[in-house]
């Protein structure tokens, strides 16, 4: 735990996305931190959430955090479990996704994101996983919410590959194209809370948990970034949503 | 068609030094079994197509089958890297890899249209991607209607592809039961399509609607029980996510990779 | 979304005049009783769209609901022809129908690309074939890999997509078993869709890969036990062959039809 | 009965056209002389036959003949039943299908067929049914055999609208397009059997039922039908054939 206080950042930042989640959204989840924020929401606030996961489970409700997106408990637990073409057709494509999770390794200040290498594509300094869903996602979705811890190697002045655009090179150039979703609104990091400014598109820093400032938040990003100027203070975790966070992993 | 033959005899009779495979199962079902067994008859030059690696193919890769690999998506799911992977594309070992790398949404795109018989797929997809820049396979069209220009994948239709299900009956009738990711689309894109089950049975536990491959698509069943570990077999066994966050440290060192493949896989009769 | 409604409300809320509107099964699960409350009510300058449209739009076409059709084969099947379809094809009775035709796979690709949120479908069809000569609709692409000229045809969309269905559940999930046809894309292919089943369980009948229309893709559920007839439901009652055979005289005669949809359906409370 | 023979004419075409199958040919099959003529041949010489039914039943194995292509028997004697789309996608499209049969109510001479109007397309003097599956089964089965009366009204020098395409002009104008599958490769009469000429693609008589001269099969075309100088004599049903196709027709 940071700073000794009782709760770590990384529950604070799957907190503060699950609080984003509303009751009977359609949530496309991948492993690891979104599918902990969606499933926490399931268990709080939002019990009608509907998680709909890459392998083709659509409802899915699994009782503890499935280790790889194709888990058995996913299946068996599924309003109903179609083909992983058809997830990509007539589920993502067709727009029928609220929100859309997306991590990465780098970002950049108008969301866009490379899971794809660092360095250069053919010598790559650190070869990632790759696209996978990803960049249909992030089109497609209605809204996306990006989760990443911020850092300066992470939060960069240029992404070394676009993997998934967000709002490409800003100013509307994402309306312009044929992406059905309104793209990234929202990335959640261990300082807080960022979302697009209205015109630019640039991400600027719009609300901070309580036991870091603005300044930190800042310094952890490698571009110059605008903090809104009514900076909303995001509560600490409350004990309920730290203790069914800690429930549901002290089940997995 | 659909003759039953041990997993030993199927590689032998159907697999071949530089094809185009594609051995499928979207975290489910994974065809390790018969991995191992093109590891042990060391198949050369082959070109793997999967869309997530996976530790079915860091192994294969690993162990020098492979010359190119297209995928969309190289982790070890929940885990981290797939360090025989990154060791190909990185440093060149065992031997160099060249990628074509997708997306999910292309890549399903692509074994759809190899099923259909289409020269290729359409998808809204690839916008503003840098992938567009490194993979010269993905075009577009113009939609004749709206002008809208979408993004096109060209079909995949792999020399093999090998799958793994739950049941066959003895006509060679195949079944399928929980997440079944592409596999139909792969199978079915395939010029010869291998698979192995966890059981022979006199009938399918099958109802109406379930996924079934009829045995005259199938070219060789063989029976294979947990032959999906350590991935999964619905009904059958789960998924060792345990072996799946072991495989961190072993895939990380080359000698321990290569003892590892000694001990568990080359020595192991099929 | 999923409400549960009357029969009479949810043609009421959601079916209005003019619109575009699919009532979709093949041969199994046609939605007879949607169909005739849409004539009880009397909606006008209907586009009709469906596969086959069978006795179902005969009835609706004969009654005045529509002013136009798109459709892939006008028959009945397995007994001959579809005389009010006729009748106002070849004389206008009781109004003109324009028509939109297809093959089933051009309708097929067309109801696929509305539920994938694509434009356009393609296919290699419509080969040396007088349709695309009158239907404008009928265009085609050139393969970027292969140069090959492949057929396309625009999306189908809906307004309204009505589907017959066996079971729902109280949270308004659909399970649809047997021969779906092309339900499953027209359902997912329409701005709104409207369902009626045979039955509202607890628990849906369902195992792991069934076909199941999630609640929050469903406009409204209508508990409408037998439907479906003269066609059936899979698992409830069988079709009614003799039906399909005796309606050959009905439909054959204005008169003789008007009386029938006055005394049969007409008069009928919801 | 026709003449006072024991068997009908109906019944030798149907009979002559299952004598073409082979024991686990992959067939698609509609309603009526076709689903009749499929079964007829499970039940007699080629018991692994595989049939294909549009609606989506792939495998079906009925015991008495259905009425529609939807029947609940097929559904629930298949090996599998699948989407209408798909079946026209993975199965017919992808080339997997060995003999389609197809109806019509006009042939012409290189086996193009008509089933959608008698007239103009815009003022029909009779409207068919249209085009159904027809169309994509003529272009992508391997091959193709059509059913039909033989009569100068149905056989005839050109079509009012060509709905499937044979051999479209005839002399491998075919092979020159996208068609993958060979063509029609016999017409069924009730006179007997036409095939293509090699070269021309022209339909030609190569088989007469016993109790026809070539000649009554000149008349009943509508242009001037070649007939192969070594005419098959089809012999008549045999007792065998006769039981198993009335007992079919006596279960339905």
């Amino acid at each position: 735990m940071k700073d000794g206080l009782p709760w770590t950042q990384d529950e604070m930042m799957t907190v503060a996305a699950a609080r984003l989640l509303w009751d009977g959204c359609v949530c496309f989840v991948g492993i690891g931190l979104p599918s902990a924020v969606a499933n926490l929401a399931r268990h709080l606030h939002a019990p009608h959430i509907v998680l709909i996961y890459e392998s083709g489970t659509i409802g899915a409700r699994p009782s503890v955090l499935p280790l790889s997106i194709g888990d058995g408990e996913l299946a068996e637990t599924a309003t109903s479990v179609v083909s992983l073409p058809e997830i990509f057709t007539y589920w993502l494509q067709a727009g029928r996704v609220d929100v859309g999770f997306l991590g990465a390794a780098q970002i950049d200040r108008f969301a866009n994101l490379n899971s794809t290498v660092i360095g250069a594509y053919d010598k790559p300094r650190t070869r990632l996983p790759g696209a996978g869903g990803a960049p249909e996602i992030a089109a497609h979705a209605r809204q996306t919410f990006v989760i990443l811890k911020q850092s300066a190697r992470s939060f960069v002045p240029a992404l070394d590959f676009c993997t998934s655009a967000g709002f490409s090179g800003g100013h509307g150039e994402r309306a312009r194209t044929t992406a059905r979703g309104a793209g990234p609104q929202a990335v959640i990091t261990d300082f807080g809370i960022l979302k697009p400014m209205a015109g630019s598109d640039e991400l600027q820093l719009t609300g901070r948990f309580e036991n870091v400032t603005s300044q930190q938040a800042v310094q952890a990003t490698g571009w110059p970034l605008q903090v809104a100027s009514s900076l909303e203070i995001i509560a600490a975790p409350s004990a309920d949503e730290l203790r069914v966070l800690r429930d549901m992993h002290a089940r997995t | 068609m659909g003759a039953l033959l041990s997993l030993s005899d199927a590689v032998q009779r159907h697999v071949h030094d530089g094809q185009r495979i594609a051995l499928e199962g979207f975290t489910h079902l994974i065809p390790f079994a018969a991995a191992h067994e093109i590891i042990r008859q060391q198949r050369r030059h082959l070109h793997l197509i999967r869309m997530t690696p996976d530790l079915i193919y860091d192994q294969m890769i690993g162990m020098g089958c492979a010359d190119a690999l297209t995928f969309s998506w190289g982790g070890n799911p929940g885990v981290g890297s797939l360090y025989r992977l990154r060791d190909a594309i990185e440093n060149g070992w065992p031997q160099p890899l060249s990628i074509s790398e997708h997306t999910h949404a292309g890549m399903a795109a692509a074994y759809t249209a190899g099923a259909s018989g289409l020269p290729f797929g359409v998808l809204r997809g690839y916008i503003n991607n840098d992938l567009t820049g490194v993979n010269p396979d993905i075009k577009s069209v113009r939609c004749p209607y709206t002008g809208e220009q979408l993004a096109t994948v060209p079909a995949l239709n792999p020399d093999v592809s090998i799958i793994h299900a739950q049941q066959a009956d003895r006509a060679g009738n195949v079944l399928l039961r929980g997440i079944i990711g592409a596999q139909k689309e792969a199978a079915l894109a395939a010029k010869c399509l291998i698979v192995t089950v966890e059981e022979v049975v006199d009938t399918l536990d099958a109802h109406m609607n379930s996924v079934v491959l009829p045995h005259w698509v199938v070219g060789a069943v063989a029976c294979v029980p947990r032959g999906a570990y350590p991935s999964y077999a619905q009904g059958y066994y789960a998924r060792d996510n345990g072996f799946y966050q072991d495989w961190d440290a072993i895939g990380k060192d080359r000698t321990r990779f290569t003892d590892w493949m000694r001990q568990k896989v080359l020595r192991v009769a099929a």
